[in-house]
């Protein structure tokens, strides 16, 4: 007889999912929701960004990271290397000469990864909208998780964008939707 | 060592390099831990700023010039209304003046700083650079106080100063002057006498004089060689005049030259900064300036003391509000070139040691 | 005096000879956890900062978050990367930290502690081991960065062996004896109490040679994060990254406890538990070697060598030399 | 060639550039005080003139303006004496033109004296003119010219020009500089990216902002990034 979990077990909508995806999820069940959250608990707590800094914004994601503002306290360390890192802080203007190597270092991170593009010039171009060698938005190249605005966003902004990306970890490990 | 020759191997240093403090690129061709070729890489923050400018009007060009040198903005943002000025001949009211020369002063320290705490990260230290961000960080709230913005700060105009200081800052710049003139020993302390420091910093890089005037240098990086050459000194501007200050020299051209007459140009600046707010005087802050700027057809260049050297706009005007043709020389830009000469022959471990005292920053390096 | 030599093998023993295992497992795999913490907590203050203090209460599930995250990423082998050497390297290098663990004795009763009578010898060889495996990441990976790390990560360590093996001879000489319970027990006794006090230049060339094994500020070369980028584990990711960081940490609570061992009087003290008086002694030496990252910048390459082989070497030797004499005499 | 080109381009644009230097001194006739500093500035460099030349420079193209600024007037007698200098060192047709703006004087070489003249200028001890300053090219679309100025400040005298030379915009083409000033070596190549000028002789001529295989000089008039896509992805490898 064949085993039919999704009728045997109470049937949870999941918000934001697909109909597939939320079978998929009543499959698993009860005790592997949770082990999901824990995942995304350890993960939104631990988010090692690459020490990335393009142009200005850089300068401010350096003072956010010091004693002033200390990055440190939410578990935020910055790594040099892309495998070690889970987050891309885009902080600055991407040209159209560095984009390329951008997608490369984001290929090389490892999964699961996010984007977070700090700044007008990394959301959109900013300034430099109208100019002939830069990409309007990095969002042309990778996926972006948390925009900033902000030219450049000061510290406060940068923690406030970082910590809305975890409660988004957060959010997409219960199963839900992020709101938007 | 001739019979333990190894093979070539070619390095990319960037443009994502902890070190290379942005997106520079520098390929190295290294034997062993020598380097045998180096060959930098810029322009990948070229963002055109120079064609921008031929579409902006004169003030609005100003916040474009923010973002070249980021860490030093208000000096790039002096550049170019004093160019704008000297073009016009025009007069800038004393009290603002005054306000310009605190904050720039300010600036170079805040920029200085940067370098020290950046410089000393990349040599494996990390504690000064946290605690030169913690004096940089009061410097940048203050000037968050005048105008309002922490790192661009489109503070100058054309004829004198976009906001007047509120009340109580001048005192507090005072204030903080004096307790940042006595936190100039501690990093003497700190860093300046640290053997393994000096080990790694002394005659290292080293610059000559011919050199240093052949490749166009300027600022910290031409005053180590021993040449005093000083913009504010030797063609003054703005009220540089009215100051009792030094300029630092060195006198080997090598990294710990460079790294310490930052050190000393802190205190001069300090010193600057201490004698201004001591007689600022009231009255109008921006000068009798017509709402849309035009500069009389010709062309215009005037170098400034910025905080990484001789920082200049040359300015071609067919007469209208918008410049014709708008060239920054940017010191860091000038001054990199020196590097491949610097690095060949070197150790790989030196590599760091001396991209990092010739002190750039990539946004002034690819405009 | 409890010593599992003497206990013949039965099942029943051979249980808590296992149980013994999986404690100082557990436990050390606590230490490292909350080492990690204290690090960026005791650096973060040096630097007035504040240090983790979100996760959980005063942050101190930071670590835990850390290791589980790093455990559930995901794990990359380089296309060009010598796969089986790669896979290999973080084990080799990650075994020999916790196999060392064996000889240490942490309190009077050496429950948890193989009493070998070569104990120091192993010690110092077993650590060595380390180096084969991060020799085998660095050129496994395929990346020149890792290459360079490795490389100078080799030559770094094997120079350093030298004095930090000359350094705990005078120790050797003094106590008569390379196992580690006796060189405790010996300093209990001793007219100059703790090995520290007639062994301060063997225990100075110690703690700089035990820095320079740890690749720890000033000798953090092979990962030197502004010219190597993170050395011979830059192409690392996930756990095996991890396992990299956990051998790191492991040695530094192990070099810590050998120092304590050797040249503090280990777990002896009064008044206080033994087990207490060692986790203090070895706490301070650790909290020492913190302190050194806050405070040093780097040394260069051959700066590096020439240390080892023109001053501590020499001065190991005449360590030695300057304590045979002394026994001798006295 | 180009020669007759810029020639015929010179002798149009002197007479602009007298009218263009003429105006700022009519504006800046009212603030005596501001320009007295410059003028004191300047003085030295008027006196040590005549005792430097024998020959009186007898042209002074500044006297038609209504109120001559006194630093327009020292700052181009500054630039006829280089002329006859260089003209006299490197036979007649060096300069093509001369003027001065503020307080810098200006020589227009003959591009293909350019080398000679600025090696000229360095090399002479009563020059020395060793320091560059700035290197910037700007394209005069009407006047169908790439115009690259070199400022060049004499350390030793504390005084600096401005030299000039012109190149045809379609065939842009000039003798490098970097035997002479290692610190040109990217200015040009800058030039050479943004403006599309060759430099002969350059050691490394190659694109320094934008990629090989970038389509356009971006800051020519004429430039359209619209029209200029790309051949190739930029990655700089």
């Amino acid at each position: 007889m064949e085993l039919r979990p999704d009728l045997t077990l109470p049937v949870i909508e999941y918000e934001g999912l697909s109909a597939e995806e939320s079978a998929d999820l009543r499959k698993a069940g009860i005790v592997l929701a949770p082990l999901e959250q824990i995942k995304g608990w350890a993960r939104s707590n631990s988010l090692w960004p690459l020490s990335f800094g393009l142009a200005c914004c850089a300068i401010e994601m350096m003072a956010t990271g010091a004693s002033h503002y200390d990055l440190d306290r939410f578990g935020i360390i910055f790594r040099a290397s892309p495998r070690q890192s889970d987050v891309m802080i885009v902080a600055g203007t991407v040209t159209k000469k560095m984009g390329p190597l951008l997608k490369r270092l984001y290929d090389q991170m490892a999964e699961p990864k996010w984007v977070v593009a700090m700044g007008s010039c990394a959301t959109a171009g900013g300034p430099y909208v109208r100019s002939y060698s830069v990409v309007k938005g990095v969002d042309q190249i990778v996926p972006v998780d948390v925009y900033i605005p902000g030219c450049p966003p000061s510290p406060p902004a940068l923690i406030y964008g970082l910590n809305k990306l975890q409660e988004k970890i957060r959010i997409e490990a219960a199963g839900k939707k992020v709101p938007v | 060592m001739c019979a333990l020759r190894s093979e070539e191997m070619i390095l990319n240093v960037g443009p994502q390099h902890p070190s290379t403090h942005g997106v520079f690129r520098l390929v190295v061709t290294i034997d062993g831990e020598q380097i045998v070729d180096a060959d930098p890489v810029v322009g990948y923050l070229h963002r055109g700023t120079e064609k921008l400018a031929e579409d902006l009007q004169y003030v609005q060009i100003i916040p474009y010039t923010d973002r070249l040198d980021y860490v030093a903005s208000m000096l790039n943002n002096y550049a170019l209304c004093h160019t704008v000025e000297y073009a016009l001949d025009l007069e800038v009211p004393a009290r603002a003046e005054y306000l310009r020369i605190i904050v720039m002063e300010l600036q170079r320290v805040a920029s200085h700083l940067l370098f020290l705490g950046t410089y000393l990260l990349d040599l494996g230290a990390m504690s000064p650079f946290l605690y030169a961000f913690q004096e940089r960080e009061q410097i940048i709230m203050l000037f968050n106080e005048i105008c309002g913005a922490r790192l661009t700060y489109n503070y100058m105009r054309v004829g004198g100063v976009q906001w007047d200081a509120p009340p109580g800052w001048i005192e507090k710049v005072r204030d903080f002057t004096a307790q940042m003139q006595k936190k100039v020993p501690m990093y003497h302390q700190l860093v300046t006498g640290n053997e393994i420091f000096l080990n790694r910093v002394r005659g290292i890089g080293v610059i000559s004089q011919e050199d240093g005037i052949a490749y166009a240098m300027s600022g910290i990086n031409l005053r180590s060689t021993g040449f005093n050459w000083d913009l504010r000194k030797n063609r003054p501007y703005s009220i540089y005049d009215q100051f009792e200050w030094a300029v630092p020299v060195g006198k080997n051209g090598d990294c710990f030259d460079r790294y310490f007459i930052h050190l000393q140009e802190i205190e001069q600046s300090l010193n600057i900064v201490a004698q201004a707010v001591e007689r600022v005087p009231d009255g109008p802050i921006i000068g009798k300036v017509p709402k849309l700027v035009r500069v009389p057809a010709g062309e215009y260049y005037r170098g400034i003391e910025g905080a990484r050297g001789e920082l200049g706009v040359y300015l071609v005007s067919d007469g209208k509000d918008k410049p014709y043709r708008l060239k920054l020389r940017r010191p860091s830009f000038v001054n990199l070139q020196i590097l491949r000469k610097l690095l060949i022959g070197q150790s790989m471990a030196n590599l760091i040691a001396i991209l990092g005292a010739v002190d750039i920053v990539l946004g002034e390096v690819d405009a | 005096m409890f010593s599992w030599q003497a206990t013949p093998l039965r099942p029943l023993t051979l249980l808590g000879m296992l149980i013994g295992v999986v404690v100082v497992l557990a436990l050390v795999l606590g230490i490292v956890t909350y080492l990690i913490y204290f690090e960026r907590k005791v650096i973060g203050w040096m630097q007035g900062r504040i240090g983790p203090n979100r996760v959980g209460p005063l942050g101190l599930l930071q670590s835990v978050a850390d290791v589980l995250k790093l455990l559930i990423k995901e794990d990359i082998i380089p296309a060009n990367a010598d796969r089986a050497l790669f896979l290999l390297a973080p084990v080799i290098a990650f075994v020999p930290s916790f196999m060392v663990l064996a000889v240490i004795p942490y309190t009077a009763s050496h429950i948890f502690t193989a009493n070998l009578n070569v104990g120091l010898l192993y010690y110092i060889a077993l650590s060595s081991l380390t180096i084969l495996g991060i020799v085998m990441a660095g050129w496994a990976s395929n990346n020149k960065y890792s290459l360079l790390g490795g490389m100078r990560s080799a030559a770094q360590m094997i120079s350093y062996e030298i004095p930090l093996g000359l350094s705990v001879l005078g120790v050797v000489m003094l106590a008569g004896s390379l196992n580690l319970v006796t060189i405790v027990q010996h300093q209990a006794t001793d007219r100059f109490g703790w090995y520290i006090i007639p062994q301060i230049i063997g225990f100075v060339v110690f703690m700089i040679a035990a820095l320079a094994e740890l690749n720890r500020t000033p000798f953090d070369l092979p990962e030197a994060e502004s010219e190597l980028v993170a050395g011979y584990f830059t192409e690392y990711s996930g756990f095996r990254f991890a396992f990299f960081m956990l051998s790191e940490y492991v040695y530094v609570f192990a070099i810590s406890a050998l120092a304590t061992t050797l040249f503090l009087g280990g777990w002896a003290g009064p008044f206080l538990p033994s087990w207490l008086w060692f986790a203090i002694k070895t706490s301070a030496i650790i909290f020492f070697l913190f302190w050194v990252r806050a405070t040093m910048p780097r040394m260069r390459g051959d700066q590096l060598m020439s240390f080892a082989w023109k001053v501590l070497i020499p001065v190991a030797l005449f360590n030695v030399v300057l304590t045979g004499a002394l026994s001798l005499i006295g | 060639m180009p020669d007759d080109v810029t020639e015929g381009q010179a002798e149009r644009t002197a007479a602009e550039k007298q009218a263009v230097a003429a105006k700022p001194a009519a504006t800046d006739a009212k603030p005596a005080a501001e320009a007295k500093p410059a003028a004191t500035d300047a003085k030295p460099v008027a006196e040590a003139k005549p005792a430097a030349e024998a020959k009186p420079a007898a042209a002074k193209p500044a006297k038609a303006a209504p109120p001559p600024d006194p630093r327009v007037v020292a700052a181009t007698a500054v630039a006829e004496q280089i002329k006859a200098s260089l003209e006299r060192a490197l036979g007649p047709g060096v300069v093509d033109e001369t003027g001065a703006f503020k307080d810098v004087p200006q020589l227009v070489i003959a591009s293909g004296k350019w080398l000679a003249a600025a090696r000229f200028l360095r090399d002479e001890p009563e020059h020395a003119y060793t320091y560059v300053e700035l290197f910037a090219g700007t394209d005069y679309k009407d006047k169908g010219y790439i115009e690259v100025a070199l400022y060049v400040q004499s350390v030793a005298n504390n005084r600096f020009i401005n030299l000039k030379v012109r190149t045809p915009r379609d065939d842009a083409k000039l003798d490098s500089l970097t035997g002479l000033f290692p610190g040109v070596n990217w200015e040009e190549r800058e030039v050479y990216d943004l403006l599309g000028v060759v430099f002969t002789g350059h050691p490394d001529l190659r694109r320094i902002m934008m990629w090989e295989g970038w389509n356009g000089y971006p800051l020519r008039k004429d430039y359209s990034p619209f029209e200029n896509i790309p051949v190739k992805g930029g990655n700089g490898s």
